[in-house]
């Protein structure tokens, strides 16, 4: 699923597609001496005693070796799973403290069994740092890129861009033979015209600045500029060489420029999609039932805590409870807002403003009741892997995934709700029961049963906002409170009753928030956005999308 | 048929209807007749469900109507015309009408174009929000709503105010054709006497939420009594 | 009366009352185990526990109950400086006692109130050295919640990192509202800062409940710690606990204590901690050390003095020292200050820190900072012959606040 | 221009020329002229949805006309002034659906109709006096509502409220009068009652009254005009105007 | 005094009030003062200050019952009149500590001082003078409210609009007031008061009299309001909470009444701010979150809209609910306090004042039945 998003998005914007098949390119494996173990096993118990910078040689020292286990140890130690024993310094590998997880000690065959975290006082931390793990990232990329994965070597290439010093010119041009995956060969193309741009000869320095044109990636950037400034405008020999260099200069620039309104774009039309998402079940419950729904941030809290519950549930697929969650926060906060509404609410109509008190004071009892049972701490509800990271448009342009999945995920939402409200008749009736309670029952509508079921699926909607929002932020007591107010202004500026409005106005306010925000930064961005609205209500008084005429004011 | 007995309504600690009872029968239009105040609108609430009696009975073939919500009523098929229309303002009229869908079966939902014949401005309108309708508009749609919950007991409180004439009579030609198709008891509240008087099968008239009169519609016309009783 | 009251004054609603129930917890354990070796000068303790719930003029009124309804001897609270600073009139006019135990920015010295979180050059000024002389920061991003001690923080350090040839085109200052929970602009603006080929460190003065959304951005824009290390000031094991840390190894933070210190008091500590609380996966941080420092100074104070009369028990504070959980001793200065160590930690996988570097020894905290114009010259030194919060080492006089006396 | 035809003719209460409304292209008004002349009493009739209410909401400043001009007392521009300016150079109004203050109780209710105090400070000073009680009581006779003056006005009868709004009309004085539907849901003796009322309202004010009932327009006794599709479609006497087919077609009925 | 006791004759429930708060005035400094802290009689200055906030407390449910109650306008945004009355309160405080800040700097508050600036800003001006800063207690708010009422009254934004944008005024004013730049000390706000002309706020016979003028600025708020709404006015403004259309229809300039009830009460509730500020020690933004001012409706809510002297009542028992919970019951109380906002709104309708009206009811209806025809009498009532 998140390949074809890709491949659409990079369609869509006119970039090369980055998946490509993963071939897999190996070497064959060293012969294993079981002499080069033992001195891997001496520099590993070396290791615990020494400072980072002694550490930083000790990795070249395991890099160099010919050992079949170099690689996993260097694995083992940015992962900080490498532990001495205090006992006997025997080296350890541990992934988990926690009781019945074991250690095994990759230079013996022992396996131990933990008995919980108490046993953590046994083993002391093979400590590694940033340094060292930029250390060893630099090694393993020098592996990678002859024997790794298409992503291995591309994630290499591109460190190598960073590093480009690290690695001998004729390597390269040895890599760029045998290299198929074009993405991986253009970078690789890049790190040689960055390496030539050193070169003590003018004419291949013009050739690697040809080639480094239109280049996004950043470092290109910062070498160029680098470049630039060794040039000297006013001798006649680099004359062409420092307009050539400050030409391609501009013209990154000026894709970086492109670039960074489509990021604002992006951004804003993802903070719509976050505000869309909280603002839609309050478009129900407030827009159409006309219950000042206070407890509506709760709701969405409620569905939240559901994704940590359910996640709790199914610790190994954290991507399939994340879609379970999906009905089981509609579920959770939907029952919530039936068994709200049959108790407390249902009282309350023809008298909208008490309902302000009444859910007030729900939302202050759900609080509590999140932290009576949760604690007041925030939980934490993992990511999974298909949602994490960026996607890359082009090298100057990585959008996050997440944020893609959240606008789709937002409008489908919507979407449904719209279908919903307008094209069944328990929607009708949803809108006729609101309008009009005694009349809506003289045509045969179960008045109670629809405002239950109603004011469930604003409810509903609200907890499956949650889910979306674990994703994003805090999931804890507070998380309600954080969005209720955001989610007042999006129904009301788009105009009560009107869910099209609600997307309008969700997505116009991110959008403005994040034009704004680079001029102004995120306090103003925000101060002037709710001048905005005060402002346009005063143009419009009944929101974006007004109903006019005479039903509206009869 | 529809039996009402010494009924009581009250609005909070106000007393709206003394004791009031009357009969509806099938086939037949029973005029319930007033001056302004006395009690007629708060009679046919009670009969929609949108008032509960303080006590007394109200029986619609021979089952207890009071206790059952509107809802409930409109499914057995008792349908109202609400005086001030109180149609959905913020639906369209095609909408509007399709509220009637709930109190029916599945296989019976659809719009009966019967009801366009006798509203065609309906039909010219049907994308219009109910609200925007002008008042005699609305009136039409409130009639046309009622009359697609198929109902065997029509109330229609003041269904001609402020309709035109020529509209007026075509509904008066419907009541009489609902009334002689036999299948359907009516009760019909109208301070415009000479429409009452010519539709009234029965008629009882109100005073102070009292029942003071009642007879049967041929005597409406010639009646003293009604005469001063709906003067002031 | 037969028993000491304790007053615990934190936040167990609102929005503070995620990181401040933990602390009235804390202190709960540390009574209950007092009361356990039976109490003090042969009396039980009594908590008093009440909620100012995130309100700060509350803060005021409930410091007002727990010393004039109460009669409380002691004060374990406050989270914020603007709390802080809503108590402070009202626990100087009863001549009350308050331990602070959260890292702050700096320029105050109560006769009513002792620090035992970090002030600036306890945390910010090593942690910013660290980065400087180990990581080889060029450029800075001084990223921070919109108030007091953010601004305070970054002020020092801009003035700080001037000092030290930084220009001022290599200091990015970014400013975020309470609770800010939208990072895409400003984590892509870090992105582009650090991209200049200069190597680039945010520090962090983001507080509370953006933190976590902050951390998931970063995350996700792929922002490694190799690359452009976050170093934070309030970013501890608690709040770690409350998202996925996997994706963000290697960002660092500064405190004077980490969970993941490796020493015996340490563990005994945390073991003590999980069965108070019931809960193997609760985490201990730094506010909680400082919580533990300071209550163990004041029930060594009140032995000391034989007395819990808050000026007995404040001049027995002065020089007192008591172990800290992290392997030294933490001694009480005459500013009410303490000197403790500061430890620079990288995050783990698992939520925790590993430690990655410490000061030598301990680091005296200073109450005015040495680098702002206008405190440079203040001092504060409540014993004789000062007795003064806000000393003035060049006039030789005292600022004002004991005017009063 | 038509400004220019106009100064030949009479005097005029009320003048309107050329008015159109329309609603998402639905001509609700289509280029309606009309002229009402001081002391006179106009019946106007139409099928539903011909636009009368739409005309009144025009003239009082609820519905900004697409264009055409609307002169009151020959000197002021309706379509430049707001319902309370409307309200106050001395044009009243009852409406349709029948519209009083509900929580305020009947006596309230006229009172705040009175003639004279709009202003913030004048209502922060007010205080009935004499005559204005006589006045009230008078009104509440009028409408008999006296033993009904201190409910609120939200617990009457509908009927009951449109006679309150009539009293309102008459506490407010006004020089023009629009009156949407007075006798829908009245008695036939009250709606008698109701004609002879207006014509003695007549005689000092200008009054425009709607209706459907042929009954009451006949007791009025005035001018009708008859509204079609947003426009004059006749105008004359009732008889003449029932005679006229096209009348006959799309509002009486045969 | 003429039109004092024709108000007063007409309102029994408002000369309890009035009585009740006098009493108060009167007894609670005396008892603070006259009595020593060991005395049964004696009155802690921890309650007194509690009172004295409550007081203002009422006055500020009053200024918001005045347009929510009686002219529907229910304002989500009136912290922000009470909080910039209290910032106003608080500038001349702030100018009163001189040079006893801990800079010891004359001319700047501490914060500036730490902030680097060089010199007071201009809108800082004469407010070391009492008069001035009264001035603009009053000034601040009620100009604040008159620009935005002026332009939301006369766009007609109405209902749930109008209760949003004024919602977007206190959150824009609080996102403001944090920013440190704006030069009113950020979200630390302005505290660390020494005394109020010339008297030391420490000093209890200082707060006797904040609280006597607390008092006696709620009498007279009461009797303010209490005389707009029994005028005529109060009865425009009902109609015009009813149906503003049809009030408009009656020549009445809504808009006018509306902004003058509106500017009416924003005044109020910065003189409640001002009086507020000088008891509890503090004032700084947070008085301008959203939550508070949904929280002054929820006193005048739970007291009962639409009478003055219930709103009054509401913001005493829901402040002192809040108080004792949060000391007797700080885990529990957010279910005690949520609870008691359903249950009001589930059994009290009406408020809290509601509760002796079913009484009065049940007592009229008895008596109304016993004018029903003998054989109703003792059935159920259903409807
Ligand atoms: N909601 C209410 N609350 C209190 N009293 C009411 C309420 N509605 C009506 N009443 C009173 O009940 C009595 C009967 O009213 P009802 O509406 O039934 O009269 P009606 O006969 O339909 O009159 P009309 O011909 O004017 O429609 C009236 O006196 C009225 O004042
Ligand atoms: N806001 C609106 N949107 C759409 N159509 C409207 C709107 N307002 C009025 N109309 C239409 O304009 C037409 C004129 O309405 P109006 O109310 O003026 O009629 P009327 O002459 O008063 O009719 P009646 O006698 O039934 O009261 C009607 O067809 C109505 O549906
Ligand atoms: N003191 C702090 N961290 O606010
Ligand atoms: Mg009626
Ligand atoms: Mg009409």
């Amino acid at each position: 699923m998140r390949g074809v998003l890709g491949f659409l998005l990079c369609a869509l914007f006119f970039s090369p597609a980055l998946m490509t098949s993963e071939s897999i390119a190996s070497e064959p494996p060293a012969a294993a001496a079981a002499d080069d173990d033992v001195a891997l096993q001496g520099i590993v118990q070396q290791m615990a005693q020494s400072s980072f910078e002694e550490k930083i040689t000790q990795v070249a020292e395991i890099a160099s070796s010919s050992s079949a286990m170099k690689l996993s140890l260097l694995q083992w130690l940015t992962d900080n799973q490498l532990y001495l024993r205090k006992s006997d310094q025997q080296p350890f590998v541990i992934t988990d403290f926690k009781a019945g997880a074991s250690a095994h000690a990759p230079f013996s065959t022992e396996v131990v069994q933990l008995q919980g975290r108490r046993d953590k006082r046994q083993y002391s931390k093979i400590r590694v740092n940033n340094s060292v793990r930029a250390a060893i990232r630099s090694e393993l990329a020098l592996i990678h890129i002859r024997i790794g994965t298409a992503q291995q070597r591309s994630s290499a290439a591109q460190q190598l861009l960073k590093d480009h010093a690290d690695i001998a010119t004729n390597k390269i041009a040895q890599l760029l033979q045998q290299e198929k995956d074009p993405q991986v060969h253009e970078v690789l193309q890049l790190v040689l015209a960055m390496q030539q741009l050193e070169s003590s000869e003018q004419a291949q320095r013009l050739q690697a600045i040809e080639a480094l044109q239109r280049s996004l990636y950043p470092p290109v950037k910062v070498a160029l500029l680098q470049h630039l400034k060794g040039l000297d405008p006013s001798d006649v020999r680099q004359t062409q060489e420092y307009q050539l260099t400050q030409k391609t200069l501009a013209s990154i620039e000026q894709l970086n420029r492109l670039n960074g309104y489509a990021q604002d774009l992006y951004f804003g039309l993802s903070l719509g999609a976050v505000l869309l998402l909280a603002a839609i079940g309050l478009a129900i419950t407030f827009g159409v039932m006309g219950v000042i729904n206070m407890a509506h941030g709760e709701m969405i809290m409620l569905g939240a805590y559901t994704t940590y519950m359910v996640q709790q549930l199914l610790p190994d697929s954290i991507g399939v409870s994340l879609i379970v969650s999906i009905p089981a926060a509609f579920l959770v906060s939907g029952l919530v807002g039936v068994v709200m509404e049959r108790s407390v609410i249902r009282h309350l109509y023809g008298r909208p403003l008490e309902t302000l008190l009444a859910t007030f004071g729900i939302s202050l009892i759900l609080q509590q009741a999140v932290r009576s049972i949760f604690g007041p701490l925030n939980r934490e509800v993992a990511t999974p892997e298909w949602m994490a990271g960026t996607f890359m448009l082009n090298p100057g342009l990585e959008l996050t995934w997440n944020r893609l999945y959240i606008i789709i995920f937002s409008l489908l939402v919507l979407a449904m709700l719209a279908l919903i409200v307008k094209r069944t008749l328990f929607g009708l009736q949803m809108r006729a029961v609101t309008m009009n309670r005694p009349m809506a029952s003289s045509m045969g509508i179960k008045t109670g049963w629809v405002d239950a079921l109603t004011f469930g699926l604003g409810s509903g909607i609200a907890g499956v906002a949650g889910v979306a929002l674990s994703q994003l932020t805090n999931v804890g007591p507070n998380l309600g409170q954080a969005y209720i107010i955001d989610s007042f202004m999006v129904v009301v500026f788009g105009g009560v009753g009107n869910l099209w409005g609600t997307l309008v106005a969700a997505m116009s306010l991110g959008v403005a928030n994040k034009l704004f925000e680079p001029l102004a930064g995120a306090v103003l961005a925000k101060i002037l956005v709710l001048v905005f609205i005060i402002l346009f209500i005063q143009k419009r008084p009944r929101g974006l999308f007004a109903l006019k005429g005479r039903a509206v004011e009869g | 048929m529809l039996k009402v007995n010494h009924l009581n309504v009250a609005y909070g600690a106000s007393q709206a209807l003394y004791d009031v009872s009357m009969q509806a029968e099938i086939g037949k239009v029973t005029c319930v007749l007033g001056r302004n105040g006395v009690g007629k609108t708060t009679l046919m609430k009670a009969l929609a469900g949108h008032l509960q009696p303080v006590n007394g009975q109200i029986r619609w073939r021979d089952q207890l109507l009071v206790g059952q919500s509107a809802a409930q009523r409109a499914k057995a098929g008792i349908a109202y015309v609400p005086q001030g229309r109180d149609i959905f303002a913020q639906l369209t009229v095609e909408e509007n009408l399709q509220t009637a869908f709930s109190a029916l079966p599945r296989g019976q939902r659809r719009i009966d174009p019967e009801v366009f014949a006798l509203f065609p401005v309906l039909q010219q309108m049907l994308k219009r929000r109910g609200g925007d309708l002008s008042g005699g508009q609305q009136q039409q749609l409130a009639i046309a709503r009622a009359l697609l919950l198929r109902p065997k007991l029509l109330i229609l409180d003041e269904p001609t105010e402020g309709i035109q004439p020529s509209i007026i009579k075509d509904i008066q030609a419907v009541i009489e054709l609902l009334r002689d198709r036999g299948q359907m008891a009516i009760v019909l509240v109208e301070q415009y006497l000479e429409f009452a008087a010519e539709l009234a099968d029965d008629f009882i008239i109100l005073e102070r939420g009292r029942v003071v009169a009642e007879g049967p519609g041929h005597e409406l016309k010639q009646s003293e009594q009604a005469r001063t009783l709906l003067a002031i | 009366e037969d028993t000491i009251k304790v007053g615990v004054l934190h936040s167990l609603s609102g929005t503070m009352a995620i990181s401040e129930t933990t602390l009235k917890d804390t202190v709960l354990m540390l009574v209950e185990e007092q009361n356990k070796k039976g109490g003090l000068l042969g009396k039980k303790l009594e908590p008093v526990v009440v909620d100012p719930a995130s309100n700060w003029p509350l803060f005021a009124e409930k410091t007002r109950e727990l010393l004039e309804k109460e009669q409380v001897d002691v004060i374990f609270g406050c989270w914020t400086s603007v709390s802080r600073k809503s108590v402070l009139p009202v626990i100087e006019e009863l001549n009350g006692l308050m331990f602070y135990p959260v890292q702050y920015e700096g320029e105050e010295s109560s006769r009513n109130v002792f620090y035992t979180g970090a002030a600036p050059n306890q945390q910010a000024i090593p942690a910013v050295d660290y980065l400087m002389n180990e990581v080889g920061v060029k450029r800075w991003v001084l990223a921070g919640t919109d108030y007091v001690y953010p601004r305070t923080t970054n002020k020092i350090l801009e003035s700080y990192l001037q000092s030290k040839g930084v220009k001022s085109e290599d200091i990015l200052v970014n400013y975020t509202p309470f609770g800010h929970s939208d990072w895409q602009t400003i984590v892509s603006d870090i992105k582009g800062f650090g991209s200049a080929g200069k190597k680039t460190a945010v520090v962090s003065t983001v507080n509370g409940d953006a933190n976590v959304p902050f951390y998931k951005e970063l995350a996700n824009q792929g922002i490694s710690a190799e690359d452009i290390p976050v170093v934070a000031f309030s970013v501890g094991e608690e709040e770690l606990s409350g998202f996925d840390t996997s994706p963000l190894v290697g960002h660092l933070a500064a405190w004077n204590y980490f969970q993941s210190a490796d020493v015996e008091v340490n563990y005994d500590f945390i073991d003590k901690w999980h069965a108070y609380i019931g809960d193997e996966d609760r985490v201990t941080n730094d506010p909680m050390e400082a919580t533990y420092i300071g209550f163990s100074m004041w029930s060594k104070a009140v032995e000391k003095a034989g007395s819990a009369d808050v000026d007995k028990v404040r001049q027995a504070m002065y020089g007192m020292t008591v172990p800290n959980l992290t392997g030294g001793m933490a001694k009480m200065n005459e500013n009410h200050h303490l000197s403790k160590p500061v430890l620079i930690g990288e995050i783990q996988e698992d939520g925790q820190f590993d430690i990655v570097w410490q000061t030598d020894g301990v680091v005296k905290g200073d109450a005015w900072t040495d680098f702002l114009p206008e405190s440079k010259n203040l001092i504060a030194d409540w014993t004789a012959p000062i007795n003064c919060g806000n000393y003035n080492v060049v006039s030789k006089s005292c600022g004002s606040a004991v005017a009063a006396e | 221009m038509s400004l220019a035809v106009k100064h030949i003719e009479q005097p005029s209460v009320l003048y309107m020329d050329g008015v159109s409304v329309s609603f998402d292209g639905f001509k609700a008004l289509n280029s309606l002229s009309m002229c009402i002349e001081p002391g006179e009493m106009r019946a106007i009739i139409g099928p539903n949805g011909a636009g009368k209410t739409t005309m009144m909401d025009v003239i009082t400043g609820k519905t900004r006309p697409d264009s055409g001009t609307i002169l009151f007392n020959d000197q002021y521009d309706l379509t430049q002034h707001d319902e309370a300016e409307v309200a106050n150079l001395g044009i009243g109004r009852k409406f349709q659906k029948p519209s009083v203050i509900e929580s305020l109780t009947v006596f309230e209710n006229l009172e705040l109709s009175l003639q004279g105090g709009r202003s913030v400070w004048q209502a922060l000073t007010h205080k009935l006096g004499k005559q204005q009680h006589q006045q009230l009581e008078e009104i509440l006779t009028l409408i008999d509502l006296q033993d009904k003056q201190t409910l609120q006005a939200g617990s009457l009868s509908h009927g009951q409220k449109q006679w309150l709004e009539i009293g309102m009309l008459l506490g407010q004085k006004p020089q023009l009068l629009l009156i949407d539907e007075p006798a829908a849901g009245m008695t036939d003796e009250e709606t008698m009652k109701t004609a002879e009322l207006f014509r003695n309202l007549a005689q000092h004010h200008s009054l425009m009254v709607v209706e459907h009932d042929m009954d009451f327009i006949d007791a009025l006794d005035c001018r009708v005009t008859v509204l079609h599709e947003g426009s004059v479609l006749a105008e004359g006497s009732l008889a003449s105007v029932k005679a006229n087919d096209k009348v006959i077609e799309v509002y009486l009925g045969r | 005094m003429g039109p004092l006791t024709r108000l007063l004759l007409q309102d029994k429930q408002g000369r309890w009030l009035l009585t009740v708060i006098a009493v108060l005035a009167v007894v609670v400094p005396f008892c603070n003062l006259l009595f020593p802290p060991e005395s049964v009689l004696h009155v802690s200055t921890y309650t007194m200050t509690l009172l004295g906030k409550y007081l203002c407390y009422a006055l500020l449910a009053i200024a918001v019952d005045l347009i929510w109650g009686y002219c529907g306008i229910l304002s989500l945004g009136h912290g922000a009149f009470f909080a910039l009355g209290g910032y106003a309160m608080g500038m001349y405080l702030m100018r009163q500590i001189g040079d006893r800040g801990v800079y010891g700097n004359a001319e700047l508050p501490d914060f500036m001082v730490f902030l680097n600036w060089q010199e007071l800003p201009w809108y800082w001006l004469g407010f070391d003078s009492f008069a001035f800063a009264m001035l603009m207690v009053l000034l601040v708010p009620g100009t604040l409210a008159f620009v935005f009422g002026a332009l939301a009254f006369r766009s007609r934004v109405s209902g749930v609009y109008l209760s949003i944008i004024t919602q977007a005024l206190t959150y824009a004013l609080m996102l403001a007031f944090f920013r440190n730049d704006m030069g009113f000390g950020g979200n630390n706000g302005l505290t660390d008061f020494k005394d109020i002309l010339g008297f030391s706020l420490q000093d209890d016979h200082t707060r006797a009299a904040l609280f006597i003028a607390s008092a006696l600025a709620l009498m007279l708020g009461y009797l303010i309001s209490r005389w707009l709404v029994t005028s005529k006015l109060g009865r425009v403004l009902v109609a015009i909470r009813d149906s503003e259309t049809r009030t408009r229809f009656l020549g009445y300039r809504v808009e006018h009444y509306k902004l003058f009830v509106f500017v009416v009460s924003a005044m109020l509730a910065g003189l409640a701010g001002a009086l507020y500020v000088p008891q509890v020690g503090i004032i700084n933004p947070g008085e301008f979150a959203p939550i508070f001012s949904i929280e002054i409706i929820i006193w005048v809510a739970v007291g009962g809209r639409g009478s003055l002297y219930g709103a009054v009542i509401g913001a005493l028992l829901v402040n002192y609910a809040k108080t004792w919970f949060t000391g007797a019951f700080a885990e529990l109380w957010l279910f005690l306090l949520g609870g008691l906002f359903v249950l009001t709104t589930l059994y009290l309708p009406r408020g809290v004042i509601g509760l002796w009206q079913p009484l009065q009811q049940r007592w009229s209806s008895y008596r109304h039945r016993r004018q029903i025809p003998a054989e109703y009498n003792g059935q159920e009532e259903r409807a």
